[in-house]
């Protein structure tokens, strides 16, 4: 049977200088779809999701349009074929309210030319924003809003404008459970009325649970369009790393908890979160848990002395500690941030720089710098983490967000950390990335390290850690032991009964 | 009762515009008037004078003393203190419209005949001289290089290598004659249009180890010293102090009704080695010459 | 994957950016003299070129201090306002106490407090510098003409004025003093810990807050360094024009961004080097020396001065992207 | 123009801001302080010495959150003025010679805008370099002189009155509302937010940042351009320093406002507030005859106290 794809794209070609992003890929869309977009970090997936909707243009190749050539130079043209984008990025605007990032370059004009219908546009926002659920003001400026409202904000904008072609890059990295059931509903309800879902996505549950159809990238390259019925995740796996890869990780044994790495006591601060009560001990995992905007990422920030704490106490090998970024880091703490972009990278400096900028006064304690033993101390790093990039002065933002991530981690190995906090460490990272990263985790507590684990995704908190607390609303509401941590119990305790 | 005056002066870093309002004070002092001072907070700021000008006119002085900080853009300034009823002394910079009690300067361009003549001489009427112009534009410098190049005129065998801006300032007089000495192996003399600036070529003779006559205007306490120490050849007298007195006894004089001449002119003065002494003592500790004596002069 | 295999031999032979950058504005200064010696035949005289290195070290003291400040995406407004102050308050200690050496450290000394407070304000109190500084400006110019009241100091002994006008082995004393913290500043950038912070705060001060690095004493440190920079250029300025007057840095600020500019630094930060910003003040030194020596009309000045700005830093951003 | 337009996007935050502050506390010294200050002929005084300073600061607001900068705006009135001088005094034509003023404005502003938007040239860098041109033109058409002869009809468009109004305080309250109406209910206006904020989200929803940001840059070499009439009426004449510095003043004067540097978030009203505040303190430490340096002093901490409440208020 030959069905007339929907939309078509056909080798597709694009090179960033020094990468090839895209070689010669081919990729079709049929009405009703949901299209899984899927491969590791680095693979090309938002590159050819930008060329489609105009954002990016392609070096060769060329598109059709329910069979006719069409040309796609900027994304006005990707608009008018129908294609709307929900970016891995947020492409929305501080300071403008709901209502205008949702209809940001399609305002309503009023009658004065020039001027925009501002009442006119608050309804349409409200009628979408109702639409997918998400019941908020369109007049509260989205500068004030969380990461996850953002994402629904994101959602609402793709879906106002009546998209064909529905590109959705990521969007759940950012959502809790609730949010996400919502999206999916919306999913199925859009698929009803004929839309194309290209959907790009890490965990694949969510392929397996959603796709029709399979396309895998692999370095650039499309390797394989498939059906979820017909495959099975390690035969997915093996397509995108190119080799089998065990991804069901297996929990090693670990050694015996040594003396309390973390004590923190009566923790309160102006952030949100109050009475926090919790100790890590050297070698093991200790996860955080909780609903997103339960404050975890606060309390992580105020442990690592970058907020200020109002009461309470934090001991870091029996000394206490607070309030200083440098000093926690010259203790031994180390923090990955839950935004690599913004908190964890200087985007536009070397890989290199990037990784040894945490481990600088470990290096260097004359206080001189040596470029020669920096980079051999960035090299050891990138080899140690298999970080892919041709050279160590690559500035970090070309890389992939899985990539990206890896350095992140990679800067506080120089550093000597003896105590992590890993805030959302595999958000937006590929399967096989975030087994290394598993495995990275318990190379770091076989070694003595402590590491205290933040993660939305309750799964990986039951698989890794050796315990977990469980936050709701700013405090901490319950401890589970290693026996009784299921997914089932954090939820019952993340969740208002 | 106090009668107030306020006096408009251009700059506050220039120290002739000091002695200006020393002399005003020393004045009001002996007069038993108020003086206070208006001075741009940017250096010769056009619009911030005017500003300054309207700002007073709410606060109606008795008198004022005035020194536009451009003669033509502040015209506009002076017919408001006109339209106000204020009576208004020019002092310094003639004002190019507007009704005034008096004006009290002295002639750039005599000063700058009469300095440049000097140095003209010394050189024994040949030889090569550069010329230090102050702000392009400006009503003093323009005169003073006026009165320059006439005296060169007198002067035939005296040739002009280069006449050069350096906006009445040290620094870029200094380095805008290091640069002028790369192209110009003999200089015999330097014409500057204020004393800054010809202290600013003498540094720079001194530095590549030149020898040139200096001359400069203004009289200032640096230049008598330079003078008394043989480094200066001369500097024109523009005596500011002395404007400053008598521009305000004529505005004290006009208040109470007592006769007043429309203008005077200061006589052009040569400070050289020779009558350098009455100049070194430092203006605060001068006292005012009356009108009379310097009409009478 | 054999990527880190790659990057191990790659990186041997990648240039770096910076060097490269460097390089290309050396050429344009080359290209700049000779264009300019085939129009005035002094202008390669020695004599010229150590006239012109002299001249240019007064902007390139000011505008390296500002270097360090502008990587941090930072801006110093108040560095003429600063010299202004310290070459006065220098003066009068001179003066008074008739030793340089208590002169020079007032001037140092006065200028790296204004600094250390420029650089509370950033912090501290989180005043955007630009805003800061500038605010810092008027207050500064306001205390010098307080302190002055309109007067001149003059006079210094000649031992002083041997750090401006002297000469060493037939340089000018100026051209050492500006070599000399040509290296300490690439020293201090390119090889020192606290130089590599100082570039990831201008990248990005959240990323380096979060790695451990002190945002806020590094900033306090790099405006000190600029205000101390300041302080010293005001001894030169003192040491070669042999006196003080209130003005004396008024119009020094823009000149001074501008050799930065010139010289490639960002002002978003987190790129450029002390060295490029030499490469600035030369280039701006050299202009305004050729048209002395060709005697144009100085009202063109401001016009050439700004079209070469413009023309140099579009040359380096097409060169950039040439480069990448 | 409903209140609820601008309340949410226009206020950086939702407390009494930093400049409302100063302001008041100015106002109440000088009126304590000084007879003078508050007669209605002395608030018309304070009000009209500030429309020059207003016209730069709109557009300077609108430039800075697209986190730009215009430091050529003195030098660009600076130099309009001289054309609109030179072209009146040639032609008689008063229109002719305002159109004329608008095209040295428009000129300067559609260089700033293509060197910043095409050759991607930073704009402060940009702007110093058109600085140094406008500068330097008018330095080279008048000879560092004053270009004096204008007709009386232009004076009036500063010294006239409407209905006991003074013409620039009209003039300016026009610009006001023109920007006002710009920034917050017209297309350009929210593309201004997404400049400075996201442009990314522009370049998505297929906007041309750069046909935008060269209007803003347009937008304010014309106002540049508006102003010189208002500064040439003023001293009825044109000089080539008449602008000098102005740029700076109009900065100060957006930041005082609360304009922040760096998110793409600006506040139209508290840059009037500022303007009026600098205008405000002038005029008071002139009334109360306060030395011209303490004066100088008094700006700088005027320029850092109302950052300072500012920043003391966001820490909360
Ligand atoms: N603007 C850019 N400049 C240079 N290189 C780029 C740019 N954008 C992407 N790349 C490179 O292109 C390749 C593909 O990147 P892309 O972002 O498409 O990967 P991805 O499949 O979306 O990965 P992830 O799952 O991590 O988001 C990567 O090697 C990346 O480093
Ligand atoms: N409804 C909301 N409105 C505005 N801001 C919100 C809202 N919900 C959450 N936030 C923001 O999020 C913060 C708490 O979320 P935070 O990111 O700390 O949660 P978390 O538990 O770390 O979740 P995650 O790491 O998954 O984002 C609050 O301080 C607030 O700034
Ligand atoms: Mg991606
Ligand atoms: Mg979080």
């Amino acid at each position: 049977m030959t069905v007339v794809p929907l939309f078509e794209l056909r080798g597709i070609s694009k090179e960033f200088p020094g990468v090839k992003a895209l070689d010669d890929v081919s990729f079709e869309i049929r009405a009703g779809e949901v299209h899984m977009l899927v491969g590791e970090n680095g693979a090309g997936k938002s590159t050819l999701m930008k060329i489609l909707c105009g954002a990016y243009r392609a070096d060769r190749g060329s598109f059709f349009n329910n069979g006719e050539p069409v040309t796609i130079h900027d994304s006005t043209a990707a608009r008018k074929f129908g294609i709307a984008v929900i970016f891995q990025d947020f492409t929305l605007v501080p300071y403008l309210d709901i209502a205008q990032n949702i209809f940001l370059g399609r305002e309503f004009s009023s009658r004065l030319p020039g001027f925009i219908d501002r009442r006119r546009i608050h309804a349409e926002a409200k009628r979408v924003l109702d639409m997918i659920g998400f019941d908020i003001d369109p007049r509260m400026p989205v500068h004030g809003l969380g990461v996850a409202q953002q994402q629904m904000v994101e959602i609402a904008k793709a879906l106002s404008q009546d998209a064909r072609i529905l590109v959705m890059d990521e969007p759940t990295a950012a959502l809790s459970d609730r949010e996400t059931e919502l999206l999916f509903a919306m999913i199925a309800r859009l698929k009803k009325n004929g839309v194309a879902i290209i959907y790009i996505s890490h965990r694949l549950s969510e392929v397996f649970a959603l796709g029709d159809r399979i396309t895998v990238l692999r370095d650039g390259s499309n390797i394989a369009s498939l059906l979820p019925a017909e495959t099975t995740p390690d035969q997915l796996v093996t397509l995108m790393v190119g080799r089998p890869v065990d991804t069901t990780y297996t929990r090693p044994s670990r050694p015996t908890p040594g003396a309390v790495v973390l004590d923190v006591k009566n923790l309160s601060g102006p952030s949100g979160f109050s009475d926090i009560n919790l100790t890590v001990r050297a070698g093991e995992i200790v996860g955080l848990s909780g609903l997103v905007g339960s404050g975890r990422t606060e309390v992580a920030r105020a442990i690592f002395g970058a907020d200020r704490v109002t009461a309470g106490e934090i001991r870091l090998f029996g000394e206490p500690i607070g309030g200083s970024t440098e000093i926690s880091a010259l203790r031994g703490m180390a923090l990955i941030p839950e935004n690599r972009k913004t908190q964890g990278l200087a985007l536009a400096r070397s890989v290199g720089d990037n990784i040894v900028l945490a481990g600088l006064r470990k290096l260097f304690p004359s206080g001189f710098f040596f470029p020669g033993r920096a980079m051999k101390a960035a090299r050891a790093i990138i080899e140690k983490l298999r970080i892919a990039t041709p050279t160590l002065r690559r500035p970090v933002a070309t890389l992939s967000g899985g990539n990206q991530q890896k350095v992140v981690v990679g800067k506080w190995l120089n550093a000597d950390a003896r105590f992590y906090i890993f805030d959302e460490p595999t958000r937006g990272i590929d399967v096989g990335a975030k087994a290394e990263i598993f495995r990275l985790l318990d190379g770091l507590v076989h070694n003595g390290a402590a590491i205290l684990m933040i993660s939305s995704e309750q799964i990986e908190i039951v698989h890794i850690c050796d315990r977990a607390y469980v936050m709701r609303s700013g405090r901490i509401v319950g401890e589970l032991a290693h026996h009784e941590l299921t997914e089932a119990n954090i939820v019952r305790l993340g969740i208002h009964q | 009762d106090d009668e107030t005056i306020a006096v408009f002066t251009k700059n506050q870093t220039n120290p002739y515009f000091q002695a200006v309002r020393v002399g005003t004070e020393t004045a009001a002092k002996a007069l038993g008037v108020k003086v206070i001072q208006y001075v741009p907070t940017k250096p010769d700021s056009i619009p911030e004078q005017l500003s300054q000008v309207e700002d007073v006119i709410v606060k109606k002085p008795n008198a004022i003393v005035f020194i536009p900080v451009d003669y033509k853009a502040l015209v506009p300034a002076v017919e408001k203190i006109n339209a106000a009823g204020i009576p208004v002394t020019n002092i310094t910079d003639r004002s190019a419209g507007g009704n005034f009690v008096a004006f009290v300067g002295a002639d750039d361009y005599s000063i700058g005949l009469s300095v440049a003549r000097r140095l003209l001489k010394a050189i024994g009427g040949k030889g090569n001289v550069i010329i230090l112009e102050g702000v392009k534009g400006s009503l003093t410098s323009t005169n003073r290089v006026r009165g320059f190049n006439d005296a060169m005129k007198e002067n035939p065998d005296v040739k002009l290598l280069a006449s050069q801006p350096a906006n009445f300032q040290r620094l870029n007089a200094l380095q805008v004659m290091e640069n002028l000495m790369q192209s110009f192996p003999s200089i015999d003399g330097v014409l500057a249009a204020n004393d800054p600036m010809a202290v600013g070529a003498i540094e720079a003779l001194e530095g590549a180890n030149r020898k040139a006559l200096v001359i400069g205007i203004n009289g200032s306490k640096e230049a008598v010293e330079l003078i008394k120490s043989g480094k200066l050849l001369a500097s024109g007298d523009f005596n500011g102090f002395i404007q400053g007195c008598i521009g305000t006894e004529i505005a004290v004089r006009n208040l109470h009704k007592q006769p007043t001449p429309k203008e005077v002119m200061l006589k052009p003065i040569v400070i050289d080695k020779t009558n350098f002494t009455p100049y070194e003592m430092p203006v605060e500790q001068r006292a005012c010459p009356t009108l009379e004596q310097i009409v009478s002069n | 994957m054999n990527t880190a295999a790659r990057t191990a031999v790659r990186s041997r032979f990648t240039l770096s950016r910076d060097v490269m950058q460097a390089f290309y504005r050396l050429l344009g200064v080359v290209l700049l003299c000779a264009i300019l010696a085939t129009l005035s035949d002094v202008f390669l005289t020695t004599n010229n070129i150590l006239n012109v290195l002299r001249q240019s070290a007064l902007l390139f003291l000011m505008a390296s201090g500002l270097t360090l400040v502008i990587l941090t995406a930072g801006l110093d407004l108040s560095i003429g306002a600063n010299v202004a102050l310290s070459a006065c308050l220098a003066a009068s200690v001179i003066k008074i106490t008739g030793s340089p050496l208590l002169g020079m450290a007032t001037g140092i000394g006065c200028g790296a407090v204004i600094g250390l407070a420029n650089g509370i304000l950033v912090t501290a109190l989180r005043i955007p510098s630009f805003i800061a500084t500038y605010g810092m400006m008027w207050m500064l110019t306001g205390v010098t003409y307080y302190y002055m009241a309109g007067e001149t100091i003059h006079g210094f002994p000649p031992e002083f004025r041997q750090l401006g006008s002297g000469y060493l082995l037939g340089v000018p004393m100026p051209v050492y003093v500006m070599v000399l913290f040509l290296l300490i500043g690439g020293l201090f950038a390119q090889r020192t810990v606290w130089g590599q912070q100082i570039y990831a705060i201008g990248a990005n001060p959240v990323t380096a807050r979060l790695s451990g690095v002190p945002v806020e004493r590094r900033l306090v440190l790099v405006y000190a360094v600029s205000g101390a920079m300041a302080g010293l250029a005001s001894l030169i300025i003192l040491a070669r024009i042999n006196s003080a007057q209130g003005d004396i840095g008024e119009d020094l600020t823009l000149p001074a961004i501008a050799a930065v500019l010139v010289g490639g630094t960002s002002l978003f930060g987190g790129s450029g080097t002390v060295a490029g910003t030499l490469i600035g003040a030369l280039i701006l030194t050299l202009v305004l020396n050729a048209m002395n020596l060709l005697q144009i009309n100085s009202s063109w000045q401001p016009l050439v001065t700004g079209v070469i700005v413009l023309l140099a830093v579009w040359i380096d951003t097409r060169a950039r992207r040439i480069g990448e | 123009m409903s209140t609820r337009g601008f309340s949410l996007a226009a206020l950086p935050v939702a407390r009494v801001p930093g400049v409302a502050i100063v302001l008041v506390v100015l106002c109440a010294g000088f009126g304590v302080t000084s007879p003078g200050f508050a007669t209605p002929a002395n608030i018309a005084n304070i009000l009209t010495q500030s429309t020059i300073l207003l016209l730069l600061a709109l557009p300077m607001t609108v430039i800075i959150m697209t986190e730009g900068l215009d430091l050529s705006i003195g030098a660009v009135l600076t130099f309009a003025s001289i054309v609109l001088a030179v072209t009146v005094i040639a032609t008689g034509s008063p229109t002719l010679a305002f159109l004329a003023a608008l095209g040295v404005g428009l000129c300067f502003g559609l260089g700033n805008g293509v060197l910043i938007a095409v050759f991607d040239i930073p704009p402060f860098i940009t702007t110093l370099g058109t600085l140094g041109i406008a500068q330097g033109l008018s330095l080279l058409v008048t000879d560092g002189q004053s270009v004096v002869g204008i007709p009386r009809s232009i004076e009036q468009i500063y010294s006239g009155t409407a209905a006991g109004i003074p013409f620039p305080i009209i003039i300016a309250a026009l610009a006001y509302f023109i920007t006002h109406a710009l920034l917050y209910h017209t297309r350009f206006g929210t593309y201004v937010f997404a400049l400075g904020g996201n442009r990314e989200a522009l370049r998505v929803a297929g906007i041309s940042v750069r046909g935008m940001l060269i209007r803003v840059y347009v937008f304010g070499g014309l106002m540049a351009g508006f102003a010189a009439l208002l500064m040439t009426a003023r001293l009825n004449s044109a000089h080539p320093t008449a602008g000098i510095g102005m740029e700076f003043d109009a900065i100060a004067a957006v930041a005082v406002g609360g304009t922040s540097f760096e998110r793409g978030n600006g506040w139209l009203l508290g840059t009037l507030l500022g303007v009026i505040a600098v205008g405000v303190l002038r005029n008071g430490l002139n009334l109360l005859a306060v030395p011209s340096s303490v004066q100088v002093a008094c700006i700088g901490a005027l320029v850092i106290v109302a950052l300072f409440i500012d920043g003391m208020r966001a820490e909360r």
